[in-house]
């Protein structure tokens, strides 16, 4: 029985191993060939995006939902708008005076808010909403100076009481607002619920604030264009992130025009006036809760902003009402 | 001993006197040496089997460590 | 991150309160995994003679950080023929006669080991058994390994004794013993920055019943003898393994070399050369060729003319022969604790090849092994 | 002669030779193994040496990153690497010292030996870092510390000395990592 090399069959194992080949091949690229899934919602008064690279429609989805739920949950839960909202209950009792106990997570939110307004020499304040009374949209000249002081004597964190768990009004007409805090804190949750469901690749965008949860699949880093604070379509800078979260925040974002000058939504607790500084500011941080009051932060101190970014040491980018740009992505 | 083996094999055996004395690789330089291309332990069950498959075949040896069970394997 | 400021480790300190705010790290395997392997392997020879059908699946379980158990279970499920004795054949060409259609053989292997690591020093202890219906081995082994020069160099080195019984289908229940020592060390070194070197001795020594009960010897006018080799065999076996990485083609290239030799007579060397490359995605392929030969043992012959001295055999195995053959393998770490794994190997084995001594192309033949290992770390 | 293809004679003294051959490779090896083993290692710092000189640039940002800068303050001074496979479990860890010994005056500094920042980002992003954390492509500090293993960490007190050292990341390190820090900071445990 000479063996001749040609003529043997392929044998059973060549077989075998194709078709085991295929079936791992199948489960591996079931497992692997990821592909993007976008999630577009709307929430917080801004369009909101889910990106998430999955091996499968039905994990994506399930994960998507998931965070939208939380997000929305969030909006509920610290709405100007809803009476039934935690806001709306607080202000009830900030509207009388008097003293409110709160759960654990706004707790939380409170002692976040202090820790700002101590790292801002008390620009960031919860209590500046008030100011929005003189400050609405269709407003055509600017308030003045004493309707400005009746305001800011309602306007002040330091004229709370805050030991964790009870918040105390020490008289009546103030107001809290969690507008700030909220939207970058829901970009972090979002993220961090589809990092432990065993995501690796993907992204959370609310209305710009972006929070990632893992770069691309091969490696490579989000490009995230950062808007041109006066020119629409523009891009002022792209940065690269494998990682973390980026915020941003300018003067264009919401704004009154009077007499031809643009006002930004920005309020500044000590004068009562729109801020008129940076042009507009994006940071970025591990947490998008800590880039977003950075970014805040930033466009308060007014033309300390860029003094107060190099001072906290997180990588940025600003622009002027000049139009100069500045910041370590500079 | 075919010709070709005997000098690959004193080929290598100085080759690794000569670097016996070499320059220490400092752990941080290691990052090559870390990838898994260059593991030097290969899968467990792939290496059992394969040297159970040489053993059972072929009458020579190589020196591959000790243990695994003996079989009748004519 | 930038310097950490006091004003950001505030905000920090603050934000990391905030639940849900960071995920936990993912739950890759940690430092001292506990694991579980199964693999399941064809292996099939040419012309329809021998296929074995292999399950194995082993398990580590770590204690404490120094110590690990250890746990592996085999089974061999094993058909075909096999050959039996060489004949004359027309035109004077010898022929190989295999066993009838189908040796049904059952085998069940099991070994459980524990190893601890102190310092730069491992010890590691394992007991093992295997039964098969003509054949029973249980061995004890003892490998230390130990680091030196900010673990450049790791010297191992380790001693193992299996005590057999060896019988066969016509006298199932009489076991004839075999045993064999078996001394081993070995030195790997990192030679630079890319490249690894071992060089490894073997050294064993077996004795008692070493011939094989189901192969006979065609004598001319004598008709056929029982395979009967010596009672002692002395085996030294030397190891180089060269491992280095190239940049320029982002691959490592591995070379294994090994020659031995035996009181037989067998003299053998084997080449193996492999590529393996890391693929985006976490993938790993590996591809080479191995290279083998021998030389016959002093005793064989494929037939004998003439009545042969007391060791005598016909074993294709203690022929001349030389073989190549084909390695493949891809690896796929699916999730950070499930990776899978194909190999395969394919040999073709030569008379033409031999490094000397007797061997007949009616031995020739072809052997091929393929298996699937899923491997998971928690 | 069917018998074998060559005669006797030969056969034998080709096995001799193979024979001297094979053991002359066991006596070699043995040579190799007494000139590795003895190949003298430079001596490594020890507690109470002055900590060497160290900068190295900042990961993000163009600033570098000084070791003197930090003189009055504890230091634990970490060298990692993406491909080094313990540092994934001290990084949690170097997060929680971070969060919890900070504000006492704690100031991590995680040196990274990677070749390029790219890989160190990579690693970052499976294993976030909330401290400072500096990338040394060309290995000067690794090198005036001459580390024992990787990682390597050193607890480095106000006044500059190394006080602790630590060859690779075990998870039974961190509470003593943790009590050396809490000895150097001043209070007791909290």
């Amino acid at each position: 029985m000479p063996v001749k090399l040609d003529v043997i069959p392929a044998g059973a194992g060549i077989q075998y191993l194709a078709a085991t080949a295929s079936a791992v091949h199948n489960a591996a690229e079931e497992l692997t060939m990821v592909t993007l899934y976008r999630y577009p919602f709307a929430a917080m008064g801004s369009r909101c995006e889910i990106r998430l690279y999955a091996s499968s429609e039905e994990t994506a989805a399930a994960c998507a939902r998931a965070a939208i739920d939380d997000v929305l949950r969030l909006e509920t839960k610290y709405s100007r708008y809803r009476d039934d909202s935690v806001t709306a209950a607080i202000n009830r009792v900030a509207q009388a005076g008097g003293a409110i106990d709160v759960d654990a997570e706004t707790a939380t939110l409170l002692d976040y808010a202090a820790a700002c307004y101590e790292q801002s020499d008390g620009l960031f304040d919860l209590t500046s909403g008030v100011l929005r009374e003189v400050w609405s949209a269709d407003r055509r000249e600017l308030p003045d100076t004493d309707t400005l002081q009746r305001l800011l004597a309602r306007v002040g964190w330091s004229k709370v009481r805050w030991q964790r768990p009870r918040l105390v009004f020490g008289f009546p007409g103030m107001e809290i607002d969690f507008g700030g805090v909220v939207k970058e804190y829901a970009a972090d949750r979002a993220a961090t619920l589809c990092a432990e469901a065993g995501f690796r690749h993907g992204l959370i965008d609310l209305g710009g604030d972006i929070k990632i949860i893992g770069p691309h699949p091969d490696g490579t880093p989000w490009a995230v264009g950062i808007q041109h604070p006066r020119i629409k379509e523009a891009v002022m800078a792209t940065l690269d992130l494998f990682e973390g979260a980026i915020a941003t925040s300018g003067d264009y974002e919401r704004f009154v025009e009077i007499d031809g000058r643009r006002y930004s939504h920005i309020l500044s607790p000590r004068t009562g006036m729109p801020v008129c500084g940076l042009a507009g500011v994006s940071v970025a941080a591990p947490e998008c809760v800590v880039a977003g009051s950075a970014t805040t932060i930033a466009m308060l101190m007014e033309d300390r902003g860029a003094q107060w970014l190099d001072e906290v040491g997180l990588p940025h980018v600003w622009m002027d009402q000049q139009l100069r740009v500045g910041g370590t992505y500079a | 001993m075919t010709l070709a083996a005997r000098l690959i094999v004193i080929a290598a055996v100085v080759a690794l006197l000569a670097n016996a004395g070499c320059a220490t690789v400092q752990p941080w330089e290691r990052g090559t040496l870390a990838k898994p291309v260059m593991a030097m332990e290969e899968p467990a069950h792939e290496t059992a089997q394969k040297l159970r498959t040489y053993s059972a075949k072929e009458g020579g040896a190589a020196a591959t460590g000790v243990g695994g069970g003996g079989c009748g394997c004519n | 991150m930038g310097a950490i400021s006091p004003r950001l480790a505030a905000l920090t300190a603050a934000a990391m309160a905030l639940p849900g705010v960071h995920a936990r790290a993912a739950d890759a395997p940690g430092e001292h995994p506990w694991g579980v392997d199964a693999t399941h392997l064809e292996y099939s020879e040419s012309g329809n003679r021998m296929r074995v059908r292999v399950n194995q699946a082993s398990a580590v379980v770590p204690i404490g950080e120094s110590f690990q158990l250890k746990a592996n279970g085999i089974q061999d499920l094993m058909s075909g023929a096999s050959p039996v004795f060489n004949a004359p054949g027309p035109g004077g060409k010898t022929q190989q006669v295999l066993t009838g259609a189908s040796v049904f053989d059952n085998r069940k292997a099991g070994d459980i080991g524990a190893s601890a690591s102190i310092g730069d020093n491992q010890l590691t202890l394992r007991q093992g058994w295997s039964k098969e219906n003509d054949y029973k081995s249980t061995w004890t082994s003892l490998e230390g390994k130990r680091d030196f020069n900010r673990k450049s160099t790791t010297l191992a080195v380790g001693f193992a004794f299996s005590n057999d019984g060896v019988s066969s289908h016509d006298a199932p229940d009489d076991f004839r013993t075999r045993i064999k020592r078996d001394f081993f060390g070995g030195v790997t070194q990192i030679i630079d920055e890319r490249s690894l070197v071992e060089l490894s001795v073997e050294y064993s020594y077996s004795n008692g019943f070493l011939s094989d009960p189901y192969k006979l010897v065609f004598v001319q006018s004598a008709g056929l003898l029982r395979d009967a080799r010596p009672g002692r065999r002395r085996q030294t076996a030397v190891t180089v393994k060269y491992l280095t990485y190239v940049p320029a083609i982002d691959s490592s290239l591995q070379a294994v070399g090994s020659l031995s030799t035996d009181n037989w007579g067998i003299g053998s060397g084997a080449l193996e050369l492999q590529w393996k490359k890391e693929l985006p995605g976490e993938w790993l392929v590996n591809a080479g060729a191995r290279y083998y030969t021998q030389s016959s043992a002093d005793f064989y012959a494929p037939l004998y003319l003439t009545p042969p001295g007391d060791a005598h055999s016909s074993d294709y195995r203690l022929a001349g022969f030389g073989s190549i053959g084909w390695i493949a393998g891809v690896t796929k770490q699916l999730t950070p604790n499930f990776s899978v794994q194909i190999a395969a190997e394919r040999s073709y084995r030569r008379a033409g090849l031999r490094s000397g001594g007797t061997g007949i192309d009616a031995d020739n033949y072809i052997w091929g092994l393929y298996l699937v290992t899923l491997q998971a770390r928690f | 002669m069917l018998q074998s293809d060559t005669p006797g004679l030969e056969r034998t003294r080709m096995r001799v030779t193979r024979g001297r051959l094979t053991s002359r490779l066991a006596v070699a090896l043995l040579a190799a193994v007494g000139a590795i083993a003895a190949v003298p290692t430079a001596r490594s710092l020890t507690n109470g040496d002055p900590a060497p000189a160290c900068s190295a640039p900042l990961l993000d940002g163009n600033r570098s990153v000084n070791l003197a800068e930090y003189r009055g303050q504890v230091v634990y001074l970490d060298f990692w690497a993406s491909w080094c496979g313990p540092c994934r479990e001290s990084f949690p860890f170097m997060n929680e010292l971070q969060r919890d010994l900070a504000d006492r005056g704690l100031q991590i500094l995680a040196v990274s030996v990677d070749k390029t920042a790219e890989d160190a980002r990579r690693f970052l992003a499976r294993y976030p870092a909330q401290f400072t954390v500096a990338l040394d492509v060309a290995a000067a500090c690794p090198s005036a510390f001459q580390l024992q293993g990787m990682p390597s960490s050193y607890i480095i007190d106000k006044g500059g000395a190394v006080r602790a050292v630590h060859a690779g990341f075990r998870n039974r390190d961190r509470a003593e990592i943790r009590q050396q820090l809490l000895d150097l900071l001043g209070g007791g445990a909290k």
